[in-house]
């Protein structure tokens, strides 16, 4: 079969107004279906002739999954298919998870942040060039990773955890809901379950194809932000390479309580290094109790990149990693683009 | 083509002639339209909820205008093959170079990654709906051709409509400001500075005019 | 050819087998579980063979036979077990995952796989030099011994067949069996630790080409399916009543002398007494 | 031209109110009755060759239509010059389609369908059997020993030395490997300085220029390939009336496009209409159409139905080709006082499949343009490679050339301690310039004019170089600062084209350009001279461009800068021809000498005032007097297409009619000064541009504003090579990997410099009559120069040997104090 990558594929398309309907849906079509929010990830796959499904669920029309509203803990849950714009201008997002609205702000660009979802971005899939080009490797269901060989091109790849498949997660928002220890809302037909956002990504060790948690049928509906760290010092970097719609080589989510000048408690995640967000448990425990300084930060630096493992070309997220957490736990004000 | 040809028309003038020429491009798909029509035949989608049908009402530049449109066609698509509104032009159909911009709702989209039919019941405008029916030019468009900004001009209608929409929201910006506001649009002559100098002019513009 | 194997593109757009069809683990699971049933019920229900079930024992070679005889040494059964542990933990790894349980299955599937390896060396090695090598192989006589049962099993005449050597004729059939399934799949399965990260050595998935590679994932997944069906039924065997004293003889290392008589010919599997007066084998 | 109030005045360019409205129409706007949908098949290998199609299951789909292959595209014709040179076709060179693909994504069939949908279903269905062939996406690795060879033939083009009064010899394909002291030299990363198979050249004696040397550099550096990426990709729609074929395409260039058109169909160029009124970016990529716009006029042809080719994102990025990279090594010269003795220069060309292009030899013509070396010698070799197509780009061979050369001044400057301004000043060719080759009689090229220093003085001064420089190296926190000078030049200007205006009795200035308008602005710039001269008010002149079945004059390529230059002359030639013809009518109406007449403010009349007529009667009377007045005869000079234009307009009223037959001593090259200042991270290895400015020796200014937009806008297109701007192929597969911007990176609005601006020498060009020259090409090395130079005056000079230069460089080289980019490899 010649391969031809422009021209959308026929799909049957459903546009859904409840939740309930869009449930029964992915019930009737299992497999068949493709869930569809901002489209930013899903006309790419679609468009490419890459991937291809009988039928499209459109959430544009269902209301219940947008908008942000204030929890009874005092945290707040975010519908799904909230733009990332809603997210970026939202009072609340701004009051108590500036740094939530700061990753949000980073994505991609404008246009696209007008019609992405937060759901979408924490659930698109990795952007390895070489699974995008639609090459049958392991994350395609083929039993090669492309981005390892010896003449592979692989400086967006992983420096933790790979396990055949080397993609990375790309998304920004991703490690600054993890960070604020964030629970992911995931309904199907047989009912509701919520994880941690730190376990709703997943790695190529668990399911090489896919980058989440949720199964064909299910449905990530809202995000739940507790109130714990509402408020905390916070710090959020992304570095990437054109400041307009690249995604992060390496981005780094913090939020540290600090009393006194010492650090009575932190989430550090960062992304784009692995094919899930990375949450630096080690270095969150060691700076516990220290005092916020040089030293303490250069410590937490290293700590990062322990156990990290450079493919050929990708040996710059190395510093780029212990740099960014150092700056993390500094905490200083970084002239952002 | 002679510069008499580049006086404006009535608008109206406009959509008639174009609306003709939509029915000229069809004729080549009617032929073939049992093979359109095809698709994967779910037995009873009728009666699933949100089942979609194709023959729809779109909202364009303030028209509504009946058309049929395939499920995975997008909005670029349809405006530009079907309504035959070929100001919005289409770089790079992937979302990564803004020149397919127009307005939903008075905010900025890629009409090239949007399916037409989720934009339903919304209000579309695309560049061909800013210059007033008598011929005047929209501020942004008039602080274009006063900085003589844009080169080949092929990005210039998603910028000018990405302006547009940006304003709306932040009508005093700063050059930076503006910079990130209209930064999902590429520029491949690369007159990011008459752009922005435009531009800036633009929201001088729209501040004298209301 | 679809259904043995599963046919990927490469970046060409060329079509590259890529891996076993591995509906087929289905079919194998299916198969060994028919086998034991079907062999229960064979067991049960069909009638037994008229005529004596063996040849007459030679009571002078019988003489020698003592108390207990050994049967596996120490080593060989280290051998067995280890090389059991790490079977089933690579057909666990191997299937499960394809079954729908997803977990880290690559760093265990080939460091087993290693394990098996050095432990294959290792057998072999030893089967060389300290033990009766060609005991385990089927000859000639195991061939005619082979038609007499089949005979008498289907219910015609036939002189009643010889007690076994060492290795009774199904016993070596299956070692047989899982010897080239060994072929297909150890050296294949070494081969591919080059495509995944391993601590031993910089991963190169383009050692060979596409279309090599894809033959010798078929290999692997084949003759792993395969083995799926060998275990099963081995494992059954090893439970069934029957066969117990053998499944006890590779846990203890030995038999008793009942056991070794009625099973073995001691004409075919000398037992002697060494200088030290241990017991010594010979083959005829 | 004292008194201008045309020329040096911004004003809004006749295209601009329909492209701010939406209504200026590009190829892909344009729909036809029935009109059918093509799409391309590319091909997945990098070198193959296509053992049989079958096409059965496509064609037996509802609504396909036809399926156009290889074997029904005609073979390029010879061409004649305008000099009557034949130039033979290369059987090697590009066709629009090809059963014996030489890269990824070279097109081998079209099907053309009722809708892209099925067109694109159908192309699925074709079944291809293929023979893979060796193939190589590296140039220098292809020089390896043993490597593969891109071609059957071999890796390396030849040119065969050319015999007087004789076509030149087509170039050959030779097997070029390295020997083993060679590859050891490749391994310590230096480029061997081997085997030459390009035309090499030389002057002065080297050997003796080293001697005087107190510094010697020798530096191998990378310059990348990189896409044009047209934001309007090259779509076409194309059908056939009475023998006539209409085409709609993208492209640079207007009449001179259609003598392309005319190659690759084999038809007359009078059976060709050809309309491209908006051009949505060429970059030098459709300097004259691109072969691939054939394919809907050949499918159109074969189903005698209207066809349109849509070309997407993916397509342009293979058909649309690209810039060569070029593998350069530097042996510099320099003394203590900073001047360059001498110069050994080497490059590898990545040329593609096709080709040779010459970007090696203009690469080293302006390196030694800009520096003035006392002694040069260049060698190089022009690789084949299964890599799309090159083409030129802005500055084609130049920005390279000077992107390998800068660099090392800077470098050197650094090392003797000499100020960056100053050692470019040091070194600057002004006046008459030497450069390049010598020929047989031991002559070399000159410019007709440079003002290199005088750009710098401005550059430095606006720039306040001085107070900038102080800041090099200078860290805060984890910032640091650096800012950076360059110079570059490039070819700005052709001779010999014709210009044709007619005024008629209603007082109106109609004039005809073959100019292409692809955003420069020139089709209308430079008619703003004739406008001038004809002492018309704009408003009352009107341009027909675009559209070549509307009587348009021979024109210049729109490209290479050539146009403000070629086309003002044109411009002034015409205006000089219609103003001798009025004064003419003047006299014989008015009485007195042709002589005493001037024309000014829409009239004739004689000198210092008394009779004279307007210029709407002096129409009139033109048309009543007929020859050569109202265009009945015209010079004999003229090109027979402005020829055939001439003649459908006569007798409408005076016209202006003449070819630029002006002297010119030299040529014609522009010049720019470049400054950049950046601001590194030290931590995150991400650099910011915080200002730029750019100033150009361009001579007499017609436009500022588009002149502006050309020198920030190619500028810009510069950075982007030193920023990030990348092409990735695949090794193993030969595939392109990073296809779309968000992996081939162009620089977006955030991207370039917080502040940019730009100035004029304003010294007009003494020999060419409005004294303006072209300045597309310039800017485009300067910027990637000023910014290279900026980040190693921020950062040191072991940080890249390659450009782009990305923040993983930057932060890994800190982090080991010695550059750690892929030295020596293409596309990474």
């Amino acid at each position: 079969m010649a391969i031809i990558h422009d021209v959308m594929p026929v799909f049957e398309l459903f546009q859904p107004t409840t939740v309930d309907d869009t449930l029964a849906l992915l019930e009737t079509y299992k497999k068949d279906a493709w869930v569809l929010a901002g489209g930013l990830d899903t006309f790419d796959w679609l468009k490419d002739r890459n991937k291809r499904r009988k039928v499209v669920v459109d959430l544009s029309g269902v209301q219940e999954l947008r908008g942000v509203k204030t929890t009874a803990d005092g945290g707040i849950e975010i519908g799904a298919a909230t733009t990332l714009t809603d997210v970026v201008k939202h009072p609340l997002v701004k009051e108590k998870y500036p740094i939530l609205m700061q990753a949000a702000e980073l994505v991609a660009s404008p246009q696209i942040r007008n019609q992405g979802t937060v759901g979408g971005n924490v659930s698109q899939d990795t952007r390895c060039w070489y699974y995008r080009s639609g090459w049958s490797c392991y994350r395609a269901g083929g039993n090669i990773c492309y981005a390892d060989t010896p003449s592979a091109i692989n400086r967006e790849h992983a420096i933790f955890d790979a396990n055949r498949c080397v993609a990375v997660n790309p998304s920004d928002t991703a490690p600054a809901l993890i960070a604020l220890d964030a629970r992911m809302v995931i309904r199907s037909s047989d009912g509701e379950r919520v994880v941690d956002a730190e376990t709703y990504f997943i790695g190529p060790s668990i399911d090489i194809t896919r980058m989440t948690v949720l199964r064909p049928g299910e449905l990530l509906t809202a995000i739940r932000v507790p109130a714990t760290w509402a408020g905390a010092e916070f710090y959020f970097e992304k570095v990437r390479e054109r400041q307009v719609w690249d995604f992060p080589l390496v981005n780094v989510a913090a939020v540290l309580k600090v009393s006194n000048g010492t650090i009575a408690g932190s989430r550090i995640v960062i992304n784009a290094v692995a094919a899930h967000p990375v949450r630096l448990k080690a270095v969150e425990d060691a700076v516990a109790g220290k005092r916020r300084n040089e030293e303490t930060a250069r410590m937490a630096g290293e700590l990062a990149v322990q156990g990290a493992r450079p493919l050929a070309h990708n040996g710059y997220k190395i510093p780029l990693v212990r740099n960014l957490v150092k700056r993390a736990i500094r905490g200083e004000a970084q002239a952002r683009a | 083509m002679t510069v008499q040809e580049q006086t404006p028309q009535e608008p109206s003038h406009v959509s008639r002639r174009t609306f003709i020429k939509v029915v000229i491009a069809s004729g080549a798909a009617v032929s073939a339209s049992a093979y359109l029509f095809r698709g994967p035949t779910l037995l009873g989608q009728g009666s699933l909820p949100g089942a979609v049908e194709r023959l729809m009402t779109l909202n364009v530049n303030g028209q509504m205008r009946r058309v049929d449109v395939m499920k995975q066609e997008t909005l670029a698509m349809t405006l530009r093959y079907k309504l035959g509104l070929t100001g919005t032009k289409l770089g790079c159909d992937r979302s990564e170079c803004g020149a397919c911009t127009v307005l939903i709702d008075d905010v900025p989209h890629y009409s090239c990654s949007i399916l037409t039919h989720t934009v339903r019941a919304k209000k579309i405008l695309t560049i061909e709906g800013l210059e007033t029916a008598n011929g005047t030019l929209h501020p942004v468009q008039q602080a274009v051709v006063d900085e003589q900004g844009f080169q080949c001009a092929f990005c210039m209608s998603g910028f000018i409509m990405a302006t547009v929409g940006f304003l709306k929201t932040n009508p005093d910006p700063t050059r930076a400001e503006l910079a990130h506001g209209i930064s999902g649009n590429l520029c491949r002559c690369m007159d990011y500075d008459k752009i922005l100098r435009s531009m800036m002019r633009a929201a001088q513009y729209m501040q004298r005019t209301t | 050819m679809n259904f043995l194997v599963q046919w990927g593109v490469n970046p060409w757009g060329e079509d590259t087998i890529i891996h076993a069809q591995w509906s087929l683990v289905y079919v194998a699971l299916a198969f060994g579980v028919c086998f034991m049933l079907g062999h229960t019920l064979f067991v049960k229900f069909w009638p037994k063979p008229a005529g004596p079930s063996s040849a007459p024992l030679n009571e002078a070679a019988a003489a020698n036979v003592p108390a207990r005889v050994p049967r596996h040494s120490l080593a060989a059964r280290m051998f067995h077990w280890i090389m059991a542990a790490s079977m089933l933990t690579l057909l666990g790894t191997a299937m499960v995952p394809i079954l729908g349980l997803e977990f880290n299955w690559v760093e265990i599937h080939w460091i087993a796989g290693l394990v098996l390896t050095v432990s294959i060396i290792y057998h072999i090695i030893h089967a060389s030099f300290w033990l009766d090598f060609w005991s385990i192989w089927l000859n000639k006589e195991d061939a005619s011994e082979a038609i007499t049962r089949l005979k008498r099993a289907m219910g015609r005449s036939a002189p009643a067949p010889r007690k076994a050597a060492k290795y009774p004729w199904d016993n070596k059939m299956y070692h047989t069996a899982i010897v080239l399934s060994a072929l297909a799949v150890v050296p294949t399965g070494l081969f591919m630790m080059k495509r995944v990260e391993t601590v031993l050595f910089a991963r190169n998935p383009y050692l060979f080409s596409d279309g090599t590679w894809g033959v010798m994932y078929v290999l692997h997944g084949l003759a792993g399916i395969g083995l799926v069906g060998l275990i099963i039924a081995h494992i059954y065997f090893a439970i069934r009543p029957e066969k117990l004293w053998i499944t006890k003889g590779m846990v203890f290392g030995d038999i008793s002398r009942q056991e070794f008589l009625e099973h073995h010919d001691p004409e075919r599997w000398i037992i002697g007494t060494n200088a030290h007066g241990a017991p010594e084998q010979q083959r005829l | 031209m004292a008194d201008k109030k045309l020329v040096g005045q911004n004003y809004t360019t006749p295209d601009l109110r329909a492209k701010v409205t939406g209504r200026s129409k590009y190829a892909e706007d344009f729909r036809a009755e029935g009109m059918l949908f093509a799409r391309l098949l590319l091909s997945p290998f990098p070198h193959a060759r296509i053992q049989s199609i079958d096409t059965r299951a496509a064609l037996a789909m509802p609504g396909v239509r036809a399926i156009l292959t290889a074997d029904d595209v005609p073979g390029p014709k010879d061409q004649v010059s305008d000099a009557g040179v034949v130039i033979r076709a290369n059987p090697r060179s590009e066709k629009a389609l090809t059963n014996e693909p030489l890269y990824q994504g070279e097109p081998v069939l079209a099907v053309a369908a009722v809708d892209e949908l099925t067109a694109v279903e159908a192309i699925e269905k074709i079944k291809i059997r293929w023979e893979r062939l060796p193939f190589s996406v590296d140039p220098v690795a292809s020089l390896l020993p043993g490597a593969m060879n891109a071609r059957v033939e071999g890796n390396v083009w030849v040119r065969p030395t050319p015999v007087q009064g004789q076509p030149a010899p087509l170039p050959e394909v030779i097997d070029l490997k390295w020997t083993e002291a060679e590859v050891e030299e490749y391994k310590a990363g230096r480029l061997p300085m081997g085997k030459d198979t390009d035309p090499s050249w030389s002057y002065g004696d080297i050997e003796a220029g080293f001697k005087k040397a107190s510094l010697i550099l020798d530096e191998t550096f990378v310059t990348p390939n990189t896409s044009h990426q047209c934001l309007e990709s090259r779509t076409s729609m194309a059908y056939w009336q009475n023998g006539k074929l209409f085409i709609h395409l993208s492209t640079q260039s207007t009449v001179q496009t259609v003598m392309s058109v005319v190659r690759w169909l084999s038809i007359e160029p009078e059976n060709v209409v050809l309309i491209s009124e908006y051009c949505g970016g060429g970059y030098g990529s459709k300097g004259t159409g691109t072969v691939s716009d054939v394919i809907p006029a050949l499918l159109a042809k074969k189903t005698g139905t209207p066809v349109q080719m849509r070309i997407s994102r993916e397509e342009e990025h293979s058909i649309g080709g690209g810039r060569p990279a070029v593998h350069g090594r530097m042996k510099v010269g320099f003394t203590k006082e900073g001047r360059i003795t001498a110069v050994d220069m080497f490059t590898v060309v990545e040329g593609g499949p096709y080709g040779p292009g010459n970007d090696g030899n203009t690469a080293s013509r302006f390196a030694s343009l800009l520096f003035q070396p006392e002694a040069m010698r260049w060698r190089g070799v022009t690789a084949i490679t299964n890599t799309p197509p090159r083409r030129a780009q802005s500055q084609p061979g130049g920005m390279q050339g000077i992107v390998l050369m800068e660099p090392v001044v800077a470098k050197a400057a650094r090392r003797l301690g000499i100020d960056q301004v100053e050692i470019r000043k040091i070194n600057a060719p002004a006046g008459k310039a030497r450069f390049g080759a010598a020929d047989a009689r031991g002559n070399r090229t000159y410019t007709t004019s440079c003002f290199v220093k005088e750009a710098l003085d401005k550059g430095a001064q606006i720039f306040k170089w001085d107070e900038r420089k102080a800041r090099n190296g200078q860290r805060e926190g984890s910032k640091v600062r650096g800012s950076g000078v360059a110079i570059s030049a490039y070819n700005a200007g052709s001779v010999g084209f014709d210009g044709l205006f007619v005024i008629k009795p209603d007082g109106r200035m109609y004039i005809q350009t073959g100019i292409g308008n692809l955003g420069t602005e020139s089709f209308s710039d430079c008619q703003r001279v004739a406008a001038e001269m004809m002492g018309m008010p704009w408003e009352k002149c009107e341009l027909t461009w675009g559209d070549t079945s509307r009587n348009l004059p021979w024109s210049c390529v729109s490209g290479g800068s050539q146009t403000t230059h070629a086309m003002t002359r044109a411009a002034h030639a015409t205006a000089t021809d219609a103003i001798k013809k009025l004064q003419q009518i003047a006299a014989k109406d008015l009485g007195g000498r042709p002589e005493d007449y001037v024309v000014a403010n829409e009239r004739v009349a004689r000198r210092g005032g008394g009779a004279g007529m307007t210029l709407a009667h002096a129409a009139q009377r033109a048309i009543e007097l007929g020859g050569m007045y109202d265009g009945h005869e015209v010079p004999k000079e003229i090109n027979a297409f402005t020829k055939r234009s001439a003649a459908a307009l006569a007798g409408q009223g005076l016209m202006g009619v003449a070819k630029d037959a002006y002297p010119r001593d030299g040529a014609s090259v522009s010049f720019v000064a470049a400054f950049a200042e950046v601001e590194a991270d030290v931590e995150t290895g991400v650099y910011r541009i915080l200002d730029y400015l750019c100033v150009a020796d361009v001579g007499t200014v017609i436009h500022p504003a588009s002149l502006g937009g050309q020198v920030l806008g190619r500028s810009i297109l510069g950075i982007g090579h030193a920023i990030g701007q990348r092409w990735v192929y695949d090794q193993q597969y030969g595939v392109a990997l990073a296809r779309r911007f968000y992996q081939n990176k162009p620089p977006s609005i955030l991207d370039v410099p917080a502040h940019m601006d730009w100035a004029a020498v304003e010294l007009p060009d003494p020999e060419t009559p409005v004294g303006a020259r072209g300045i597309g090409e310039p800017p485009v090395a300067a910027g990637c120069c000023a910014v290279l130079n900026a980040i190693s005056a921020a950062v040191g000079d072991e940080v890249f040997v390659r450009a782009p230069v990305t923040l993983d460089h930057i932060v890994t080289a800190l982090e080991m104090g010695r550059p750690t980019q892929a030295r020596l490899t293409a596309n990474v």
